[in-house]
């Protein structure tokens, strides 16, 4: 293979790379169809276009290394290795769902998975990381947390009390900052005075990398090389992947923030597009096997709507149970 | 009379106080353009500019706290959260600062401040997006606390709340912003301190607030049908507490239900019952306070089980009725 | 049997526990060689080395949310906040992560956590040092709340906190860590949720928390001296709460009181009262319920001042009196 | 004079800072006195060691200009030209204090001269400070805002937030945090993964200078710089101040996470005696003004204790008073 890849990606891998990020994509469009038709309710944060981060980064991880998400942790989630079925049926607030139908898009988690779930309150998740990483430490399990959280969330005071948490004590946690350019309708431009949100591993003393997050190579590069710092003990490193977010931020958005112009250009950089045809050209993968790839990844999704809908809606019953341990 | 919803009351009184008042401004997140997340603010910055209608980064201790700075030094900020789950970020600056440093300062210094946030459950945003935390604020010397449930009330509070010069903790109910109501277009306010009799009635007194205001005004209207007349009492504001009306309510009544979407224990509720027990409508009651409210468990998912985690209508009429059928002694 | 301090009693029952549980470390600011702000932690570090009694820096959100990270994935960590006040910078941590973390992942995670931290005043630390704000997160569902009055109590209560497999937020009493007591030298718990009557008595039912269990003690041995025999309910836990003991206790003395130092408004007094209210007791009382708690204003530091803003031992005398002058009908 | 100093400073002004740390350290030193004799209840935190960041920083600011203080801001307050006998009483809680006996040591405002408090929470008052900018700008008051926060203040939230606001607003503020190596026990060496402080100024773009906290000059050329710089509009600046203080974090303190040749060090490094040298050498002050300064400074300081003594204590009528506005 000519492609720059972790050691740890195959062909194989790669293949399954490409038709994850169809699959991510497919479940966002197919939630916000459900959300448009008011078939879902609630609200729902959607990562088209962002595939690539997710999905770079989780490649990189071994099973037992952890993930903590965000409010946008669909693509997550697939990418830490979750059934789309039971993240439909959550969608849907089934029994069936991974949270039973109690906690609906903000609140996925599969924790045997190491996915410690998605988080409704901005930065929220980041201290969590910190501490998941401290267990590592403490038990010497030798699992990496990798931390997601937006551009937005690192001007939250929780982003930094953690990496400089992280920072002094050293823990195995990847900080993944996914900069899609805005927090909302804030753009980067105006809510932080710096040009890369990597910048901002220098008040902690660790590494900080800023990436194309469009470009799955150079993220999985990128992440496994810190994946492998932490692992060795060396400590946290700050990622910082640019992208965006092609839909609104949630399901009610003018994007009156924005251009049109501007949300053309990141669609030209589509992530799987450029995968594609990096595979293609690497003779990995055929126009005819990459169609077949994405329909497979389609139809998979549509059968998570009827797995979903199948499913029974939780009893009344339900209501006070899991509360407490 | 002309009428608005909820939402467009919010934004008239906004609107209307910042044409009178330079020193008054708006900041929270994504209040510019956008219009806020739930819509009210929209059209503000293309009339007020940027410097009054100003967005902030996502980091609300700090945005707290850059409005108490501000307030403390001569403006009128009003902070808008996204929702009220968020207070949880800033409660330190709104509580150890904003309500304090008033009286840590021996009366030398003021925070003239307004902090709207939606509050309420009921859109299906889950466990951190849902919550009713008025008691905590409520809890706090230092602080005053709005609740309004309708279009006309929330104008008026709002603007006496910008115009107080203390710390308001204004919460507005995200299921109410799209109600309607009657909403004269001239400026005027409502004191804080005022509770408001919603309906007559003789049989029983409701205290309700927010958006269980709503819902005691269906059971009274269904438990009307039965003969049944029920008095419907919305305290407005938590701090100051008005209770010479529930008082008197309750003297001509001689049974209360308090009612409230925050959970039970530990809510407001439990203040309200306790101190009209405490009062002289005491003697006057004859069956024991009830109290409706939340039930024990983080707001979940699923619209059905969201539901019955909260008062609905026909749990209030069962409480009235239950209160009707108790005799004291 | 052996006496020692409140504050020895909670130092012992972590060691014990970390003793035989590799899993249970504790973190907070200065826990290290100083000792954490009142002592507790002393001569830990040398037992348990700095990676389980481990020095954080002044970040309380992050530390809170470390300390649950870590418990969601095995540990069993105790964070100390060096005062309660503090819980204002780590509330998102605590109410919207911790308390609901387990029910918005449909059962499939727990935080098995303790957060102690010292509250109340009388040291004169003024308003940022002083509250006592137990209402808050007895308000939130997920959330379990430990008030211990005595050294015998801490001792046990904390054991059950630290196994409990919930988050559970444990206050001291500042005051109480010099206070002494007989306290076993061998480890054992007191099963969070059990009310402990702490004298009897016939005539009326005085429920207290924390320091005021001691107050309200003090009132009972005075008003003993006069024949008036008071019955003090000290319930332990907030959450869960043994409404049982004190509805028994109620039915036999026909008057109750409840003490907090808590500011009177929005605090958990209301709860308790209210809940007796709406029990089987009502049908008991012979006098209105009556809550005794701290004056609507943040703690000043004048020592005078303090005091007047507390009830103290004289307050529970006088409403003693009232109560049982005090007739219904 | 051979001293580079800012234009505003006179030699008079040299004198009177000479004097005003004397006051400073008597102040601290009295205090001290009387918690150990029980007669100040409460706890108090001395800045006895770190009177030139104090002085320094708030002699190069206008009238106008304001400050926020911390826990240990005695210094600061006298610097900004609070009445020792004002503050006296205030720590013996006597209605002639400050806050008439309501705030105490931690809570001492002096908002008519711009003083917008101490504050009782580390970080507390970052954020106000931020504020009081704000309404600078918006008013088009001309002020600049002196922020003071301590080494460990700079790890929490608060910091970041603020800090990140000021930055992307533009906001006249100085934010000089005083690195006194300890945050009460927590040494800056364990609890921050940089050697520098200012080095966080690069997270929000804005320039960063780590200087001798112990050198008055110093202190005074670089706040003056910085105040200049935000009064030009020309946004905020991070300044550290490396300095010391001499005594325990607060009321009980054995001192046991740091030596006592550490201590010694330091003490070797006084601030005081180093603007004395300085002004001796100019031919500013003689041996024998000094001394003279330095006894005026201290009887000062006993005045003002017999002022306090001699002031009545609050009644208990005032306890509801000064709640609401
Ligand atoms: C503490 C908090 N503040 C505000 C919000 C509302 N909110 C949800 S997502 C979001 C934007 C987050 O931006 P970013 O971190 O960049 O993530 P992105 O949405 O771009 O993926 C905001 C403001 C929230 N959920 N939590
Ligand atoms: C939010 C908060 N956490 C902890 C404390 C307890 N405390 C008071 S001062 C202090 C140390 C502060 O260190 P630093 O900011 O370096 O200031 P210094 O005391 O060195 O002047 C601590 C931990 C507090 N008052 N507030
Ligand atoms: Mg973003
Ligand atoms: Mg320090």
């Amino acid at each position: 293979m000519n492609l720059k890849v972790p050691e740890m990606i195959t062909e194989e891998k790669l293949v399954m790379l490409y038709k994850q990020m169809w699959s991510i994509r497919f479940f966002e469009e197919k939630v916000d169809e459900f959300f448009a038709k008011g078939m879902i309710h609630g609200t729902t944060h959607l990562a088209v276009g962002q595939e690539a981060s997710a999905a770079g980064a989780c490649a990189v991880l071994e099973e037992r290394d952890m993930i903590t998400s965000t409010h946008r942790g669909h693509g997550h989630c697939i990418a830490k290795g979750a059934e789309v079925n039971g993240m439909m049926a959550e969608l849907f607030g089934r029994t069936t769902g991974y949270c039973k139908g109690k906690g609906g898009s903000m609140h996925i988690a599969d924790v045997d998975k190491g996915n410690l779930g998605a988080n409704g309150i901005v930065g929220g998740g980041i201290p969590l990381a910190v501490g998941a990483a401290l267990t590592s430490n403490m038990k010497n399990k030798g699992y990496v947390v990798l931390c997601f959280f937006g551009d937005g969330a690192s001007n939250e005071g929780s982003f930094h009390e953690a990496v400089n948490l992280a920072s002094v004590w050293n823990l195995p946690v990847v900080f993944i900052c996914e900069n899609n350019q805005y927090g909302m309708s804030g753009s980067v431009k105006e809510m932080v005075n710096i040009e890369h949100i990597a910048d901002r591993a220098s008040s902690y003393g660790i590494p900080g990398l800023s990436i194309d997050g469009n470009d799955i190579m150079e993220v999985m590069n990128t992440v496994d090389e810190a994946v492998k710092h932490a692992r060795g003990g060396n400590g946290p490193t700050l990622i910082e992947a640019k992208t965006y977010r092609w839909k609104g931020h949630s399901k009610s958005d003018a994007k009156k923030y924005r251009t049109r112009e501007e949300e053309k250009e990141w669609r030209d950089k589509d992530p799987i597009a450029r995968l594609k045809e990096q595979l293609i050209a690497e003779g990995i993968l055929t126009e005819a096997k990459a169609r077949q790839l994405r329909d497979e990844a389609k139809r998979e999704i549509e059968d998570s709507v009827e797995y979903a809908k199948n499913s029974p809606e939780p009893s009344l019953d339900t209501l006070m149970e899991d509360i407490y341990a | 009379m002309r009428e608005i919803t909820y939402l467009e009351a919010v934004r008239e009184a906004m609107t209307q106080v910042m044409q009178e008042d330079n020193d008054v401004f708006i900041l929270g997140e994504d209040i510019g353009v956008y219009g806020g997340a739930f819509g009210v603010t929209r059209g503000m910055i293309e009339e007020f500019g940027p410097e009054r209608i100003r967005n902030t980064p996502i980091s609300e201790s700090g945005i707290a706290g850059a409005a108490i700075g501000s307030a403390l030094t001569g403006m009128r900020p009003i902070l808008e959260l996204q929702f009220s789950d968020f207070i949880t970020i800033a409660m330190d600056q709104i509580v150890n600062q904003a309500a304090k440093l008033r009286y840590m300062y021996g009366g030398k210094a003021q925070v003239p401040m307004v902090l709207r946030t939606p509050s309420g459950s009921g859109t299906g945003a889950a466990a951190q997006h849902s919550q009713s935390l008025e008691a905590w604020v409520a809890h706090v010397p230092g602080l005053k606390v709005v609740q309004p449930a309708t279009a006309y009330d929330v104008k008026g509070l709002l603007k006496a709340a910008i115009e107080d010069n203390n710390p308001v903790i204004f919460y507005e109910h995200k299921l109410l912003y799209k109600t309607k109501g009657e909403v004269p277009e001239e400026p005027y306010s409502i004191p804080l301190g005022k509770a408001d009799v919603k309906r007559e009635g003789t049989d029983v007194t409701i205290v309700a607030t927010a958006i269980m205001v709503h819902k005691a005004l269906e059971a009274a209207g269904k438990l009307a049908e039965e003969g049944i007349e029920v008095e419907v009492i919305d305290p407005r504001t938590l701090v100051p507490l008005d209770l010479e009306t529930i008082i008197s309510s309750v003297k001509k009544t001689s049974r209360l239900i308090v009612v409230h979407e925050a959970v039970k224990r530990g809510g407001y509720g439990g203040e309200i019952a306790s101190s009209i027990a405490e009062s002289e409508a005491f003697d006057y009651l004859d069956a024991p306070i009830k109290r409706l409210g939340g039930k024990e468990v983080p707001i979940p998912y699923n619209p059905e089980l969201e539901k019955a985690a909260v008062p609905q209508t026909e749990d209030i009429i069962k409480a009235v009725k239950e209160t009707l059928n108790k005799k004291i002694g």
